[in-house]
């Protein structure tokens, strides 16, 4: 354990717990004591970090695997360089020219940018942490209801015809057909109004000719589906009445 | 001291705009750790409705405290922004009012068999609620099933004077030949169906 | 005109203040069914900018369109009106948002290269719960692993418009030298963590 980073074994854990892992603690010995990050003295940086390491296992402190496998790294380097030199290869730089830190740096190089970079973006004011949206209320108005137009009947009941053309069915709808269900409907909301009542008081006779027959056949329809009954009293007065 | 009131306003302001819901004077309170007075508060508060007088949105000083909302005079313009759909009904809507409208009265069963599916309450609900339909009966047969028409403001409100005036039904081939083209089925399906 | 302006002015502002989502200007050109060119309303838009730059609240382009939020130097007071803890990410979870954001389109194991640590997977799931990261595809290789990348709603969030608004990635050896006793652990564990 380097003296200058003397830590209370107490301490260890939630040192160590302050770390991100082997590259997050290798950049913590390099910058504490102001070493070149690309020119890492290895050995002394491999010692320091295996000592380490070595303390934590001593104090039974858990390890995750990374920082053995950082350790593992480390030696290798290490070797590497310490293995003997061609005459003309300069220091730390093996026959190949490469460096065998070279690697390490990089890696060492990316995790400190992120590192840093992550600081800024912590830095940029987030949403529901350092500000919140503007959410008024809406003044309430009624819900806008939708707006059909007579066409639109059409359409969708074309659309049954269409469907039912696979069903089978001949379908023989006209006008005056409906003309008589709407005397129907009426009809029936007559005699829900009005109770019983007499026949002839469900003709308006001032509509014509048409209206009356139509209205006729739209009461012998009611009758016929059961909807209404048609009943004649003693005096030969008809009433009609809903059933 | 005036420094100060002005930084509180614009604390108070973002405390309204971002609640979305009634803050009341002890709320407030609590976000000057209760170290402002009612009075100081609603002084605060007086100023910014001030401030708001003459914009979009307006303070509104009700029963459990203070909201913000938008001026009723631009709900038209609200409208458009949120609706930017017109509201329709759904094809099984159009197709249950069409079958009421044409072949009234009609049970709800009897609309089941022409449409060849169960019908959702909700739909027959959508339609008493816009006023367009109504009970006028119950059709004698076990169940005694309601018997549903069109009303008369269904016809106001689709600008009619009577059911004749619909459309007339052409019968099947007719229909076809009239629009070869026009693939009722597939225009419905492929909206959204909301009741 | 000037009466004209002053209207319309009142109408965006309540559009923007109510719509509670950003709001862009297709949106608003159809609250004014399309009367108003996009200059008109860009026009708009900067003058209520300026209305509010003393206010307690600040109308901000982003990535999507414009929407007020409060500014963050009243955060603390608005905390104490909620009463909640703002969600604040741990070390582990900003590095690894930070390496998809600046390396973007990555994958898991390449976060973890980096980062020279396994990635535990709350700490994915909690940028996903965010949306501030999406799936973008699967990289060619074995296993084909997903490629992550950040959200229009990460940007919304930051209030920026663009990746290129981010910081810069920091030249390492400059920063060093600015910030000779850096001491970074320190200054995020100053902080309450949660993941």
């Amino acid at each position: 354990m380097p003296t200058d980073l003397y830590i209370p074994p107490e301490a260890l854990q939630v040192f160590l717990e302050m770390f991100e892992g082997p590259l997050d603690l290798l950049l913590y010995l390099i910058r504490k004591q102001n070493l070149d990050i690309l020119q890492i003295p290895i050995t002394k940086i491999t010692d320091q970090y295996i000592n380490y390491i070595n303390t934590m296992q001593v104090l039974n402190i858990e390890l995750a695997g990374e920082y053995l496998l950082m350790a593992a790294v480390l030696l290798e380097i290490k070797s590497r360089i310490l293995l003997p030199k061609l005459p003309n290869a300069s220091d730390d730089i093996d026959d190949d020219g490469d460096d065998p830190r070279q690697e390490l740096i990089q890696r060492l190089l990316e995790y400190e940018k992120i590192k840093l970079a992550a600081v800024n973006l912590n830095a940029i004011p987030q949403a529901y942490r350092d500000y919140l949206w503007v959410d008024i209320l809406i003044e309430e108005s009624e819900p806008e209801l939708p707006e059909i137009k007579p066409q639109d009947l059409q359409k969708a009941w074309h659309t049954l015809l269409l469907r039912s053309i696979k069903a089978q069915s001949e379908h023989h709808i006209k006008r005056q057909e409906l003309s008589v269900r709407e005397h129907m409907s009426q009809i029936l909301r007559t005699l829900r109004e009005l109770g019983k009542t007499n026949f002839f008081n469900l003709f308006e006779i001032q509509l014509g000719t048409q209206h009356i027959v139509v209205n006729f056949i739209a009461i012998l329809e009611l009758g016929k589906e059961g909807m209404v009954s048609i009943i004649q009293d003693n005096e030969k007065n008809i009433f009609v009445e809903l059933v | 001291m005036h420094e100060q009131f002005s930084h509180l306003k614009k604390v108070v302001e973002a405390c309204l705009l971002t609640a979305n819901d009634i803050i009341d004077l002890e709320q407030l309170a609590a976000v000057f750790d209760h170290q402002l007075s009612s009075s100081s508060l609603e002084k605060i508060l007086a100023e910014i409705a001030d401030d708001y007088a003459d914009r979009g949105i307006e303070l509104l000083k009700i029963a459990s405290g203070y909201r913000f909302r938008s001026k009723p005079e631009y709900q038209s313009y609200l409208n458009k922004l949120y609706q930017t759909k017109p509201a329709r009904y759904s094809r099984a809507v159009m197709e249950t009012l069409a079958i009421i409208a044409y072949r009234q009265p009609v049970t709800r069963g009897e609309i089941e068999n022409i449409r060849g599916v169960t019908i959702n309450s909700t739909i027959i609900q959508t339609l008493f609620d816009r006023g367009w339909i109504e009970v006028v009966g119950h059709k004698q047969i076990p169940g005694k099933p309601e018997l549903l028409a069109t009303t008369s403001k269904f016809l106001d409100d689709l600008a009619i004077q009577s059911l004749e005036e619909l459309p007339p039904l052409p019968n099947i081939t007719e229909s076809f030949q009239q629009n070869p083209e026009h693939d009722l089925i597939e225009e419905y399906d492929s909206k959204k169906e909301t009741t």
